[in-house]
């Protein structure tokens, strides 16, 4: 925890397109560890949204239980914010999307929130193509209840107490892609560079975008044979390519480089651009590769970073459920309610005799 | 032999086995002595499968207006071999029994003091099917066809029924009537028209509908501006959130866009259920749940969180027998502890105790306004007798002047309007109510951060006890505001000036009335007084002050809202009296009328005082 | 100025920042007082979060044998920037302030009625330490030298325990010494030896150990028998299971193959870990789990079929300030209602309430006999203040001769040599209890599906409504049979012929004591009593009926023990007098006095008239 | 549901190598839909324990609740069984079988049991690898309930009253593979002869070994346009490769003939041997391929089933724990107790002045 507020964190910030400057995108202050990754994500998210020239109080920020499902508190205080018990933000983001489609929503999780007692509602979401940026803060462990091995704990690795954890480890990236979800990216918490456009592109994506953000917990387990640790990540890390993001409103120029460019255009008309960095060579739009090539690097004990797949073939669920481009929120009484003539239509088609 | 006479108020049986389309024929009974404008409910008994156990379907022809369960039989239909020893038993003397009699009856099924009545309907069937479906589908038809002979229901009036009941399938009508004729036929040639028991034209159904408890509800959540219904099936529940969408794509689909105003989402399991209610709930939409038992044990940690957080949340318990899966086809008042201090730590809740379909509707309504009000969850408790049986009723109103109220919901001129700083648990009215605002209203106003754990006025996170004290004893205040929003308990019967008081809540509304009609012909006066919510109201503790003993009758072993009035109000518990039943058939008015008298007599009964002595 | 002047009655609070490493000096503070044979309780107040928060450590040193929680604080150590406006302000009249004075003390946190300790720690670190860490953590020792100098502590004593506690790291010590030196010298130097507060060495310790209630919770289930614990990590319950695993893994590996004779597994979420210990104890293992609110909620469901298909199994619910996430790291006694009736249906559970670590250690291994006897869920109802704070306790005993009591259970001979069919929900005793069977028993034998539907004598599936009412009355059976195995309520205070009697249970204990010894130098004679368990035992109500009016001390604020009375037995309400205390702190004897005294005055408080008109 | 016992199915079955007939393999009688799919899984499952020489009373039955959860009272009367609440089964299985290892541990649940409500439990007991014979009766439906649609049910296609389901489905033997299970397999219950070798491999593998069975539920989901339907899963099946299973007590003789075989060894020593018949190569012990081939089917309308995957690399949960090989519930006081002496050690270490 930073003790005294930084004046300002950004003096000379200037006003975005929507004419708010970064500090309209701040928080509370953070009362994380000092170094947690988790600081950096939220830092990276004020910034995105400020990059982004998102309106900050049409976002809704929800979260379960957990050091990392505090950080909303830390970000975009305009913001409504939802910290709801521990493991289920996807239900409640479920029925707040549903009452309102038009506010963006944005769900943070931690891996014990989310890959433990929340894999019921993670997985539903994605079934359902939920309309949310849901990112997990993923530092293997429960840093609020003290470092307990989460379900993505590293399979056959020791925890700051040395003992070895022996179930396997989940990959949620490898899980979302294998459940269907349309946006499926992997970040480091300590690599905002990378981390700024897939975020961007969750935020643009309309329907489920998940990013499993590998976020080092300082305290319980940032040790030298932890996965999750600064150091492990920054060796292991295998990059799916450097990204960039073009919002809508910009005009595109592809980049006449002889690098390998991916362009994924997302629903309002942005763009995410992936250029080939290194041998691998994987279609954005196809899942089975995207888990074949995550599958292979895991076996070999690197972590695969950066967008893995993009495909904006499914509906999301207000578009499966078919409801009013009204919120429901603020539909009047006048189109919710039928009245006493058609109640009386019914009763009659109840009545004994008729 | 004993024959019992009776016109217009007796009791048939149907004995069938689940899914052999017994249904459809029994409702084709039910509704043509309706249509003679006679009373006459059905309750439906059925096992926790798909097809091939036992069901029973009990038809009640009262025309003295007596709509409770009984467990008298006049009469027996014996459609189920596997049940028929069990049935035959259950007839009254000198009531009938009416058995397939293509193969013989065994012998032991004999009993000299009914009579039986012979129809070989196998024998009938397989001489004008061939198809075995329509063997097994045309028989019920035809039993059907022997009763409106054998009890001089008007034949037309039945053919009638036919035609109303398929009207959808017209290919299906000429063949039901078909069958129909078949099993009248056989009965008017071999059996007298009526026997002891006759259906007689009278004019006593008036304007009245018939409906389930389950429909009721969904049309007052129609009503009462839902939005959001997420689920989880669950029987008896399954049913509120079917007509809930059944009834929204009727009366709420936007006629030019033909877009939905109205979001029906089944869930991954109960837990997912409640969440997104209070999702939809903080952000503004009327949002509700249905579920039974075990949906209610899973949900507890999200309705502390409601509690706590103050998001307004509805949920319809149609309950069930428990605990755990218990008889999941069975009716019982038991969740009533459950739901009343739901979650760990200090929690309370409004409770909603509809009685009729018409109070499923008009309570389902007042829910979402409660919940807005009070910006709590609202739990409306019925039952699967009252939700799942059709009940004869009046028509249901709706004043189109009624509005909404949306309680305390601050909008972007008010906040801008605002002078103090905005405060989401700030109590600036003093009935412990404070000011929500909805996600996205204002750029710089009125945000706050919607959290379990522990706030302060502001709502900030806060660990001071003072702060969290601060708050609990709000929420106090709040409860104490509630009260004066709750239907009031409405006295049944009597001017409360008998010694004796009787309470009864929810479902057991028909068997109390019958049985307190019962006893008044036996010179026992008592008034009966029907509590309607939690909290109660005063009007509860003067009824019980003012009478001397008082009987509270309840669907549940350890009389569960008794504990609410001993827990709530200064009550001496040696005043109150429990009319406990538990079995998991609706309750009857023999059932009250036996423990009512027998526990006058001895004031204080056996029964009672080993309740009170072993806890 | 006036001075606070005591020996070996007064309280240090130190204010520290979380994560700062203070825990470790405090301890050594704490023990070098208890190590002089003075008692001392220390209580650890910290926030629900990771590093960087306020945290306190409240000393209280009392050689009257007073171990309750007290907001009267002596001495304050002001180590924490962002609180020290509030600590010092809490410092009564004439008591003393230790403060860093490496910088200056902005001059409004200046008060006149306290004496200011000034020590320039960090300076002094900065001076003696180039390594940031060293220099945080070395701060911590070395005001501990500056108390250890002030209060007149022996030295050697501090230095014994700075040995001990670091017993594992040898290279630490020296270095320990060397900071507690700087700090004892400083004092030395500049402030009297001792000031108005000291400690002497006397003799009342004796074989005393200090141990918090969590693991002794973990010693009872080892000596219990437990061989499955499953849990969910949650405040403040984790401690029990991880005292638990550190136990067994030294007593509990069998020497010859290494293989542990226990099992301990993380599950995913509370509704799994419940589930665990159900399956375990179904195939006849001794298992618990355990947890706080938030997982109570959730584990409803399966406590009902725990209940109704007569399963052992054992919760230790370490009980935290709810509703909803409320505040994780505070205490209180919240969950007693929701656990006593938890899940939906008719339920009754049975709750053992601790209330030193001694209880801890023996309720939890009585658990395991009752959950075997009784075949049901058996909770264990400690709290955070019990649970996680170190406290001054008789030492443990174990008596060899004791075997366990296993319960009904039947093995293959027995089923062999049965001449009548084997029901597994059979009464043949007559106490409700049945005899169970494990899974792979008897090659034909004794065999029977567990379920939570409903079944009838022989554990099969039935829909018959009198076959349920026969379990659930069995089950009422079985409920009064409990009653006879629970531990009695124990008169603490007086011989029971007083007008007035108190009654608390839990970790109220240490208060409701404190308080009835000043309450008896006032003047005023009370009967204390204390209740271990509910069900209640017959000598809880004569305690009662003896009494004319009852006081009971709880922890919450719905006064939801006096709620089981009310409803479990006929005592008139307005007997019963709440003394409640709810904001997260331990309750304090001051708070149990002022109620009281307060209460007796008024008779009826309107507070109390509060709660029971309003509910 | 077959109204009338019939007075002795196998008349004429002899007793097995454990002295057992047919007969005491069986449970009460069904009470499920005529046609039922679950049935003939019963069914499947008698035979299978018979031919295997299964101690009946050896083994202990778990299921949750729906259709298929009832099951378990339908065959192996001379077990133990334990229904318990809806979705938890794996729970409740995770402590008995920790409670005795050596019972052989029967689950049987539902495409709702598991997939919606209990999807949680099933994903961390697959991690865990606990030693279990994991059952789905897969019908794309919640039966009990009356029909809706589950987690399993075919994204875009109608159920019986022409609903369409708009979310994706969930491939559980995907979801499965991607998880890490160790043993993955598909049956039909309309196909008993590739079922029985499946589920002997399950029954004798050592860890988690999981069979989706799809089984038509005739009421409410056996129309046209439902792939859970007995024509439809006729019509699209694509097996794997004809299988046999080998019990370690017969002696092992790999058939000469020029067909491809591949041989899996159980921990027991049991084998089954995998006999190609179509065009597609894959390792059995390679999960990636298996995901592949199964997504790849899945793409082209197909359904899978055989046995996708077997490996025995993984610890067992008991091994993980490194329990004792006595069963805790047959250890004696003197294991459990350490007595007095040694809590007053542990008091002389608690002691204040010591
Ligand atoms: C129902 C419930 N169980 C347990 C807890 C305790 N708890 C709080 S946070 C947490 C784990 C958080 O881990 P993760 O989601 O990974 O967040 P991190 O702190 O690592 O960022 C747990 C178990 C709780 N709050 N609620
Ligand atoms: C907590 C809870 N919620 C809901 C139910 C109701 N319920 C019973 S079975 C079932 C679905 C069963 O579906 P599945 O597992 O696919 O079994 P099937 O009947 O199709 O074989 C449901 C929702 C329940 N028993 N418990
Ligand atoms: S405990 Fe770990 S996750 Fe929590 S704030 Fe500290 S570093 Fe971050
Ligand atoms: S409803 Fe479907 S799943 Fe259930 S028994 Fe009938 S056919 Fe089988
Ligand atoms: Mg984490
Ligand atoms: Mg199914």
């Amino acid at each position: 925890m930073t003790y005294h507020l930084p004046a300002f964190r950004h003096p000379h910030s200037p006003p975005n397109s929507a004419g708010h400057t970064y500090r309209d995108y701040e928080g509370v202050i953070s009362t994380l560890c000092a170094g947690c990754g988790h600081d950096s994500i939220s830092a990276a998210l004020v910034q995105t949204c400020y990059e982004l020239s998102i309106e900050p109080h049409q976002v809704a920020k929800l979260s379960g239980i957990g050091c990392s499902s505090k950080t909303p508190n830390y970000f975009l205080g305009y913001s409504h914010g939802f910290n709801a018990v521990h493991g289920r933000m996807p239900s409640v983001a479920t029925g707040a999307n549903l009452a309102n489609p038009n506010l963006l929503y944005l769900g943070v999780s931690g891996d014990g929130d989310t890959a433990s007692i929340g894999m019921g509602q993670f997985v539903h979401a994605i079934r359902r193509n939920l309309n949310i940026t849901y990112l997990v803060e993923n530092n293997g462990c429960y840093g609020l209840t003290k470092g307990q091995p989460s379900a993505t704990a590293d399979h056959n690795s020791p925890n700051k107490s040395g003992e070895i954890n022996e179930h396997i480890s989940v990959d949620l990236c490898g899980l979302a892609l294998q459940l269907g979800c349309g946006y499926v990216a992997r970040g480091f918490s300590g690599d905002k560079k990378q981390l700024i456009p897939l975020l961007k592109g969750a935020l643009t994506y309309k329907g489920f975008a998940f990013v499993d953000i590998l976020s080092p917990c300082v305290t319980f387990n940032n040790h030298a044979e932890s996965s999750k640790s600064y150091d492990h990540i920054r060796a292991h890390a295998v990059m799916m390519g450097e990204l960039d993001f073009v919002p809508a409103y910009e005009e595109i120029v592809v980049e006449s480089a002889p690098r390998k460019v991916q362009r994924v255009q997302l629903h309002d008309g942005s763009s995410v651009f992936l250029y080939k960095t290194g041998d691998d060579d994987i279609d954005l739009s196809d899942a089975t590769a995207a888990l074949n090539f995550l599958r292979t690097h895991i076996d070999s004990g690197h972590i695969t970073t950066g967008l893995l797949h993009c495909n904006g073939a499914g509906l999301e669920l207000h578009q499966t459920l078919n409801t009013s481009e009204t919120a429901f929120n603020q539909l009047s009484e006048k189109e919710l309610c039928p009245g006493n003539q058609v109640l009386q239509q019914i009763n009659h088609s109840l009545s004994v005799i008729r | 032999m004993q024959t019992v006479n009776a016109l217009n108020e007796f009791v048939i049986k149907l004995a069938n086995v689940n899914g052999s389309g017994s249904a459809s024929a029994n409702h084709i009974l039910v509704s043509s002595i309706c249509a003679m404008q006679v009373p006459a409910t059905a309750k439906n008994i059925f096992p926790s499968n798909i097809q091939g156990l036992a069901t029973w379907y009990v038809v009640r022809v009262s025309e003295r207006g007596y709509l409770a369960s009984t467990n008298r039989v006049h009469f027996m239909v014996c459609m189920n071999p596997q049940s028929i020893g069990r049935d035959i038993a259950e007839v009254c003397a000198g009531g009938y029994v009416l058995y397939d009699s293509s193969r013989p009856l065994s012998p032991d099924l004999m009993r000299s003091d009914v009579h039986y009545i012979a129809i070989p309907l196998i024998e009938i069937c397989n001489r004008e099917y061939d198809d075995p479906r329509q063997r097994q589908l045309f028989k019920n038809v035809m039993y059907v066809g022997a009763l409106v002979s054998l009890l001089k229901i008007e034949y037309e009036v039945a053919c009638a029924m036919i035609h109303r009941q398929f009207q959808g399938k017209k290919k299906l009508i000429e063949p039901n009537i078909h069958a129909l004729q078949l099993g009248y036929d056989y009965a008017q040639a071999h059996y007298p028209s009526p026997i002891g028991l006759a259906v007689a034209r009278r004019n006593l159904i008036g304007e009245r509908i018939v409906i389930d408890g389950n429909s009721a509800l969904a049309l007052g959540a129609l009503y009462g501006g839902a939005t959001v219904a997420t689920w989880y099936p669950i029987t008896p529940s399954t049913s509120v959130v079917e007509a809930f969408k059944r009834y929204a794509s009727q009366h709420r689909v936007d006629k030019d866009t033909g877009r939905c105003n109205y979001a029906v989402l089944q869930a991954e399991d109960e837990i997912a259920a409640i969440g997104m209610v209070i999702g939809a709930g903080w952000n503004g939409a009327r949002a509700f749940t249905a579920t039974s038992g075990p949906g209610i044990s899973l949900m507890n940690e999200f309705f502390g969180l409601a509690y706590f957080a103050e998001v307004p949340a509805v949920i319809f318990d149609v309950q069930r027998v428990g605990p755990s899966t218990g008889l999941p086809t069975r009716t019982q008042q038991s969740d009533i502890l459950l739901t009343a201090y739901a979650s760990h730590g200090d929690t309370k809740h409004v409770l909603l105790f509809p009685s009729t379909p018409n109070e499923c509707f008009e309570f389902a309504a007042l829910a979402f306004d409660l919940a807005d009000k009070l910006q709590t969850p609202i739990f409306v408790m019925s039952d699967l007798d009252l939700g799942m049986n059709e009940i004869l009723s009046e028509p249901l109103q709706w004043d189109d002047s009624r509005h909404y109220d949306r309680g305390k919901v601050m909008d972007a001129d008010q906040l801008e309007a605002l002078n103090e700083e905005y405060g989401r648990y700030l109590d600036v009215d003093g009935d412990g109510i404070c000011y929500r605002t909805l996600p996205g209203t204002h750029p710089t106003k009125g945000s706050f951060f919607t959290r379990g754990s522990a706030h302060n006025r502001y709502a900030a996170y806060s660990e001071s006890g003072e702060h969290y004290a601060d708050n609990m004893d709000r929420l106090q205040v709040k409860w104490r505001t509630a009260h004066q929003f709750m239907p009031m308990a409405e006295l049944l019967i009597g001017d409360g000036n008998a010694d004796i008081g009787v309470i009864f809540f929810g479902s057991s509304r028909y068997a109390a009335l019958e049985a307190l009609d019962q006893t008044a012909q036996m010179n026992i006066t008592a008034d009966l007084l029907q509590i309607k919510a939690f909290p109660f109201g005063d009007e509860i503790i003067s009824f019980i002050e003012s009478h001397q003993q008082v009987f509270i009758i309840e669907q549940n072993r350890d009389a569960q809202l008794c504990t609410l009035l001993l827990k709530e109000y200064d009550i001496p518990s040696r005043k109150l009296l429990s009319i406990l039943h538990y079995d998991g058939t609706p309750i009857t008015a023999d059932h009250i009328i036996h423990q009512f008298t027998s526990q006058l007599q001895n004031e204080v009964s056996p029964d009672l005082l080993m309740r009170r002595q072993a806890g």
